[in-house]
């Protein structure tokens, strides 16, 4: 276990080392830089915008940039963002917070109603709750994400019901992206489950009602759901990154974009690196939960 | 019995789709980018009956003007000077009902293809990830998040830098699903991995290896018809995603550019509250995604069966 | 024969699966206490619908009708058992073989007796419970996998087992071993041993059935039906065997077998039938029932 | 001079000087006399608070390096001037500078300072701050954006104090207007950021999560509190040095609030629901829809005109241009021909773009001063309808011809077909070049429309060079050719056409840098107003930018906030803040009133 765990952690460093220096590659591959704006000024000259570009290092080649960064970064200072001139991880942390806020609890809620719907559904095909969810799925899932989004914002400016930049707005729109599709994983690893081989086996050998259920099907569909649980906190964060930008939730988001658009490269390195941290961290913690819970991955043949 | 009729209805739905933009030329009665600059932002035109003759408001003067059928090449059109717009036209005047049918063409094409590409990236990635030697399947997994964590948009605004400005809008947009749909392998592929996985364990793929060939040919139906239901479910959550990854995209001035069109673009209203509240026909492409979604999601759910 | 003696009579036996195949199209046969019967055919024939028919365990969306009838022996509970032929995929593949087997021992009993029905069964299949209680499924082979699979069916001490390929998966050594098992444990218990092997069913079964196309199309004792087979099929099937050993697989006996959701006119067999008579494409033959063993218009010639 | 006059808002700076020997104003201090700026006519209210919301967040509170509109909005509340140009009137204004003086033939200016005035600290503001401020703007190691504002013909100004309460300002040439110069040159405390200035920190000084007390300046606000992505609160300066008539000290707001909404919608929306008291940089559409939207009933919504900004189309004329292309070559050929260039111009429904894209609420332009510049807008250049048939003869004249197809080929028979590149965050940019590609395929061209993220698009255009033909808005901060010299000049690194030229291209180049240049230097008014007028017909018979349009400024706020008077250039709404003050039992306290 502790050399599986300690090889996962290497591998999730290397990933973080490889994250950014894609980040790096590609900022370098996206053309214009954080002072490209200061051209559309009539008033300043060009010459003056290519000095302050040397004076932030932006002149020198990528990998000499990279090379900087990293060796900074090792010492925890993950550079400095160009727009709001002050570090990084300064200018990220009160914002974090916020984001991790908004994405944990539309996480939470998308599993928690998932779960339930997906067993309402599992316990009774062709039944009402089957049937509703199944409604549900394709209607979330057909209504464009961004038309949503639109259409709440207007009704939460019209009627005052929902405060713009408030948290319930932002969570009432991320929420119906994430709910559909964890519910399809559920209700498609609840339905596997309970259709296994064993479980008719089991059944077969007279073991039914609530047994059955914990000590048979959860388990199993507890396996497909482990890895999509270790995948959906991440995903449900950057989803949460443009629903914050839509509805005005103070988080990371409409930092981020910002940052992209603004070139502002530092600030969104540390941002996805983040992202990949926590990504990484979910995928290793979901495998530790099945390692716990698979005995084949533990015990020798 | 039921649900296999609905996936006849919702495959015919989308076939006939197809063929309408398909006829696009024949069907509607102007052109996408033709301008009528006297006649902006008019609503749909109302219509009405008169002695068995389809009447309707001409967009310019409101007064009505008789519906020609099967006349200059169109199906339905009114006589010039006279302009009728069956689902209103946009601030430049322009023809929404025929916006609509040319702007499928771009976006039920690059949806169907951003779709399959991801989808069939993903399957390689998750098959060889599951059935591959250990080192590969980390190695995978580890590309797969990379490729999950890194802000694409940089490189999609770097691409367009390096593509060739007077490229069409056409070809710069599958440059751009092509492209997205290769970064999108990620999350199938981990689906697809566990599948793989699972299949793995089931022992099929073992005893393919041991027995003659009808084992193999079991194992291979059943992998198949399991491989099915996940690729159907995929492409039911991919298509919708890639038909609206080009509103956003369009954000980013990496959607499709004029004079092109497309019903991503059409969109881009939806985030312009104010416009949207004073000229709501303008949201009509909506109401043609909503059923092509629908249509898609009851077809992969019945591949998924 | 003695009515006290019959333990499971089936008849007029038809099941129809929801995308519409007919796999099994009027069967009838009866299983006598402490009786091994044999069925026998290739796959797709409809031998293990047959086998999920009588032990109830069809799938969701499939229609059965005719009669099951369980009856005359008075063991713990009246029940059919089944052993899968994947014996692998019957087991949880997180739960401890012991673990399991308490499981399937709860039904029907309670309190410390479950522990020691459970340790009895897996003695009684030669796996020491202070070996193997601890051990999880993957860690077994193929042959304990089935033997323990068996131990799940003593539990209940089932009036009749239905095997349905038990050894398909196994070497030759644990195919003995097994089906010794089956034969030295199952005590009165009736057996219907299903295979596509004639060899096995020639050294295991007493009686044995042959079907072919949802129906059965010959029966007689072991000796009856191997060594002088009456009906072109099973004729076919015996001679393909002694030409390659191939284990019964048809493939050389030219042209397809039936499609199941075909309606069917005739002899099934008769498209492929060396023997074919213009009223073989005509009328269907007799069916396989108390008085005729053979289902064929050529038999009795 | 220094006498203004506005009858569009209520208050007018007071001429000259007014002494203000009270000490009573400003407990604990002690000053002899305080010489404060006085509206004679304003008569406002003090209280209340002010919340608007800000398209992105501010990403600094550092004037030298604040240069985003969000951030200069903010900094323009907290820091002063020593001359302002009033945005309504356009015209410098005494600010920290009670007066000023060009002499020698404008290559010197004196400007007097007020005297017992206060930064938001308390500690007294000399001639020494506005020395070593000008010191930080032109610190060549520091090389703040504005620094190139600094530097007259090729050499920096000299600042130097004569005495404690006056200035002089040496240039190396003479130059119109230099006090417009001062404008926005923000004057900051010595005794607060020397010590960051000598550890070399000065670019760090002042970020938006600094200390509230640790900000200071001269503006009318200060500093209170800040909440990341979320708001800036800025609380009365009570040392401010403008007064009213009744010798209430100004400004008359408690505090100013700003939130962020991401975009314009997002704005729109938070004004709508009442959240918000202002709102400024409309477009059309949103200012058409607050008009009949229920809600804002009785909301001042205003119209003030076309803006400095002028949006054009122009040609890639840079030689060598996309690395000496054959292909790009061949249609430099057709740009490089004024005939061409001028049926691109005649083709354009420069109308059209005004009503459709523009619902009406933009001026059509010709030339790249706009109408809403009163004072320099040139009323004699041609403004030729638009003309289909004009564009084909100057075509046809040029050599060039039409196909069955009516597709337009040169005289060497190559296809007319080319792109224009566009800011594709910019919706009515967008929706132009829709416009214009229309209009050109009706001369037989064939024209794509490329949008490209912001920055990516000034790379290519202004640094790379690469590209046909773009269009462009540009918006001068202020109202003086001399703001604009680094476009007029063909060595100015903005010449867009063809920049950064060794020696001008054409004659008609070395025409306008010969205007230019004598304007610039030029101090009488009216002689200079003749060379730019001259400047610009010469532009506009060129045609090297096509210009479309300028559009209005549109900005709404609540009813019962007074003297609410949008300027048409930056800060649109808040450049009269001082002086904003609420109507008895309108929103007191801004946010909650409207519901």
């Amino acid at each position: 276990m502790i050399r599986f765990l300690a090889g996962r952690v290497a591998q999730a460093v290397l990933l973080l080392i490889v994250v950014s220096a894609g980040v790096f590659a590609l900022a370098a591959l996206a053309p214009g830089d954080y002072f490209a704006a200061l051209r559309s000024d009539p008033r300043v000259d060009p010459a003056a915008i290519e000095t302050l570009r040397t004076r932030y290092g932006l002149d020198r080649p990528v990998e000499v940039r990279y090379g900087v960064w990293l060796a900074g970064a090792v010492r925890g200072d993950f550079g400095v963002s160009l727009a709001y001139n002050m570090p990084v991880t300064e200018l990220l942390a009160p914002r974090v917070g916020k984001s991790l806020a908004l994405a944990s609890a539309a996480w939470a809620l998308g599993w928690v109603s998932a779960l339930v719907l997906a067993l309402g559904a599992a316990l009774r095909p062709g039944g009402l709750i089957d049937k509703l969810t199944s409604w549900l799925v394709s209607t979330l899932l057909v209504l464009p994400e961004l038309l949503l989004a639109s259409v709440l914002v207007l009704v939460a400016a019209r009627t005052g019901i929902l405060r713009l930049g408030g948290f319930g707005l932002a969570l009432l729109t991320l929420a119906p992206g994430v709910v559909p599709v964890l519910l399809r994983h559920a209700r498609a690893a609840l339905k596997e489950a309970a259709e296994a081989t064993f479980v008719e086996a089991a059944r077969a050998r007279g073991i039914a009602g609530r047994r059955l259920w914990v000590m048979y099907i959860f388990p199993a569909a507890a396996n497909p759901l482990i890895s999509l649980f270790g995948m959906s906190f991440a995903g449900v964060l950057s989803a949460s990154l443009v629903v914050e930008a839509v509805t005005g939730w103070p988080g990371i988001g409409p930092l981020f974009l910002d940052s992209i658009a603004g070139r502002d490269f530092y600030v969104v390195t540390v941002v996805t690196l983040l992202m990949a941290a926590l990504l990484a961290a979910g995928n290793l913690a979901a495998d530790a939960m099945l390692y716990a819970l698979d005995p084949r991955l533990r015990t020798p043949q | 019995m039921r649900a296999r009729a609905g996936w006849k209805l919702a495959a015919g739905v989308l076939a006939g789709m197809y063929a309408a933009v398909l006829g696009a030329g024949y069907l509607a009665p102007y052109d996408a980018t033709e301008q009528h600059r006297e006649a902006p932002l008019r609503a749909p035109a109302a219509m009405q009956f008169e002695r068995g003759r389809l009447v309707v408001a001409d967009a310019i003067s409101g007064r009505k003007v008789a519906v020609h059928w099967f006349s200059g090449g169109h199906l339905f059109g009114a006589e010039a000077p006279a302009l009728y717009f069956p689902l209103g036209s946009d601030e430049f005047g322009r023809d929404q009902f025929s916006r609509i049918l040319y702007g499928g063409r771009i976006s039920l094409m690059a949806a169907l293809l951003g779709a399959m590409v991801s989808l069939g990236l993903g399957l390689a990635a998750g098959l060889m990830s599951a059935l591959g030697p250990v080192w590969l399947d980390a190695v995978l997994m580890r590309l797969g998040e990379v490729c999950l964590a890194l802000p694409w948009l940089y490189l999609l605004l770097g691409v367009r830098a390096f593509l060739p400005l007077d490229l069409s809008p056409e070809a710069v947009f599958v440059v751009f699903v092509v492209l997205a749909g290769m970064l999108g392998w990620a999350r199938p592929a981990r689906l697809f991995r566990g599948l793989g996985l699972s299949l793995k364990q089931a022992g099929y793929v073992e005893a393919s290896r041991g027995f003659g060939a009808s084992r193999w040919y079991v194992a291979r139906r059943h992998m198949l018809s399991e491989l099915r239901g996940v690729v159907g479910t995929q492409g039911a959550l991919l298509v919708p995603q890639f038909l609206l990854a080009e509103v956003t995209l369009s954000l980013f001035g990496l959607g499709i550019n004029e004079p092109g069109v497309s019903w991503g673009t059409m969109l881009d209203v939806v985030r312009q509250p104010a416009m949207l509240a004073m000229n709501p026909w303008l949201a009509m492409p909506v109401l043609v995604l909503v059923p092509v979604f629908l249509c898609f999601q009851v077809c992969a759910d019945a591949m998924a069966r | 024969m003695a009515a006290a003696d019959l333990l499971l009579d089936v008849r007029d036996l038809r099941v129809e699966y929801a995308n519409g195949s007919r796999a099994v199209r009027g069967v009838r046969f009866e299983i006598r206490a402490g009786e091994v019967v044999g069925l026998l055919g290739e796959s797709g024939c409809g031998k293990t619908s047959v086998a999920l028919a009588v032990a109830g365990l069809l799938p969701r969306g499939a229609r059965r009708s005719g009669t099951v009838a369980l009856s005359g022996y008075e063991g713990r509970r009246a029940t059919v058992g089944f052993l899968f032929q994947e014996a692998g995929r019957t087991f949880h593949p997180f739960l401890s073989l012991g673990r399991q087997m308490r499981e399937a021992a709860r039904v029907g009993a309670s309190g410390e007796r479950v522990g020691r029905i459970a340790e009895e069964a897996l003695e009684a299949v030669g796996l020491p419970a202070g070996e193997y209680a601890g051990a999880f499924p993957h860690q077994l082979s193929g042959g304990q996998l089935q033997r323990a699979q068996l131990a799940q069916v003593l539990v209940a001490e089932p009036a009749a087992i239905v095997a349905d390929e038990p050894t398909a998966a196994l070497d030759r050594a644990a195919e003995d071993q097994v089906l010794d098992l089956i034969e030295g444990t199952r005590g009165k218990a009736g057996v219907l041993l299903i295979s596509h092997e004639p060899e096995l069913l020639r050294r295991r079964a007493g009686r044995v059935m042959v079907m072919y196309g949802g129906k059965i199309v010959e029966r007689g004792t072991a000796e009856q039906v191997f060594d002088a087979p009456r009906h072109p099929y099973t004729q076919a099937l015996m001679a393909c065997g002694k030409a390659g050993k191939t284990g019964g697989r048809v493939a050389e006996i030219p042209g397809q077998p039936p499609d199941p959701r075909g309606e069917q006119r005739g002899c099934s067999f008769a498209p492929r039938c060396a023997k074919r008579m213009a009223v073989c494409e005509e009328r269907e033959p007799a069916a396989v029932d108390e008085a005729n063993e053979v289902s064929c218009w050529a038999h009795g010639e | 001079m220094t006498i203004m006059h506005s009858r569009a808002e209520a208050g007018t700076l007071c001429a000259g000087i007014v002494l203000f020997g009270m000490t009573s104003l400003a407990a604990g201090l002690r000053t002899p006399a305080e010489e404060v700026a006085k509206y004679q006519d304003l008569h406002g209210r003090a209280g209340g608070s002010l919340v608007v919301y800000q398209r992105a967040e501010p990403k600094t509170l550092n004037p030298l390096f604040g240069f985003d509109l969000s951030s200069r909005e903010v900094i323009g509340l907290l820091q002063a001037d020593l001359v302002h140009i009033n945005r309504k009137t356009l015209e410098a204004e005494p600010a920290l500078a009670s007066g000023w003086k060009a002499s020698e033939g404008g290559r010197v200016y004196t400007l007097r300072l007020r005297r017992g005035l206060h930064f938001s600290d308390g500690e007294p503001f000399t001639a020494d701050d506005v020395v070593f401020s000008f010191g930080l703007y032109l610190d060549e190691k520091l090389n703040a954006p504005q620094r190139d504002l600094l530097v007259v013909g090729g050499e920096p100004i000299r600042v130097e104090a004569v005495d404690a309460g006056t200035v002089r300002v040496a240039l190396s040439r003479p130059y119109a207007a230099a006090e417009r110069l001062f404008d926005s040159i923000a004057i900051v405390p010595r005794h607060a950021v020397e010590k960051a200035y000598r550890e070399g920190t000065a670019d760090r000084l002042w970020p938006v999560d600094a200390k509230p007390g640790s900000v200071v300046g001269m503006g009318p606000y200060r500093l209170k509190a800040y909440v990341p992505g979320q708001s800036i609160v800025l609380e009365r300066n009570p040392f401010y040095w403008k007064v009213d008539a009744a010798g209430q000290r100004l400004p008359y707001l408690d505090t100013i609030e700003f939130r962020f909404a991401g975009t314009e919608d997002a704005q729109l929306l938070h004004f709508v629901n009442g959240d918000a008291a202002m709102v400024s940089g409309l477009g059309a559409r949103n200012f058409e829809y607050l008009k009949q939207e229920q809600r804002t009933r009785g909301a001042q919504l205003v119209d003030a005109g076309p803006g400095l900004e002028y949006n054009f189309l122009f040609f890639n004329l840079q030689p060598g241009a996309e690395g000496g292309d054959p292909a790009f070559r061949v249609r430099q050929g057709w740009f490089t021909q004024d005939a061409f260039r001028r049926a691109v111009s005649a083709a354009i429904d420069r109308e059209g773009i005004v009503r459709l894209v523009y619902g009406g609420r933009a001026a059509a332009i010709w030339g790249p001063v706009s109408p809403g510049d009163r004072r320099w807008w040139d009323a004699e250049i041609p403004r030729p309808a638009r003309s289909i048939e004009r564009a084909r003869q100057l075509l046809g004249s040029a050599g060039f011809h039409w196909s069955a197809e009516h597709e337009l080929f040169d005289s060497r028979g190559n296809r007319v077909e080319f792109s224009i590149v566009t800011s594709s965050s910019n919706a009515e940019r967008r929706q132009t070049a829709t416009v214009i590609q229309n209009d050109l395929s009706q001369l037989g061209m064939k024209v794509e429309v490329v949008p490209l993220e912001f920055r990516a698009m000034l790379d290519r255009v202004m640094r790379a060079h690469r590209f046909d033909a773009a269009i462009f808005g540009l918006a001068s901060g202020d109202a003086d050719p001399n703001a604009g010299m680094n476009v007029w000049l063909s060595s100015g690194g903005m010449h867009l056409w063809n920049a950064e030229q060794t020696s001008p291209a054409t004659d008609w180049e070395a025409e306008i840098d010969r205007l230019m240049e004598q304007q610039m230097s030029e101090m009488d008014a009216r002689r200079r107003k003749k060379l730019f007028d001259r400047a610009q017909a010469v532009l506009a018979e060129h045609v090297p930018l096509i210009c479309t349009v300028s559009p209005d400024i549109l900005a709404a706020a609540k009813a019962g906030l007074e003297n609410f008077s949008p300027a048409v250039i930056p800060p649109y709404t808040l450049w009269n803040a001082e002086r904003l003050y609420w109507m008895t039992g309108a929103g007191e306290a801004g946010v909650s009133s409207a519901r």
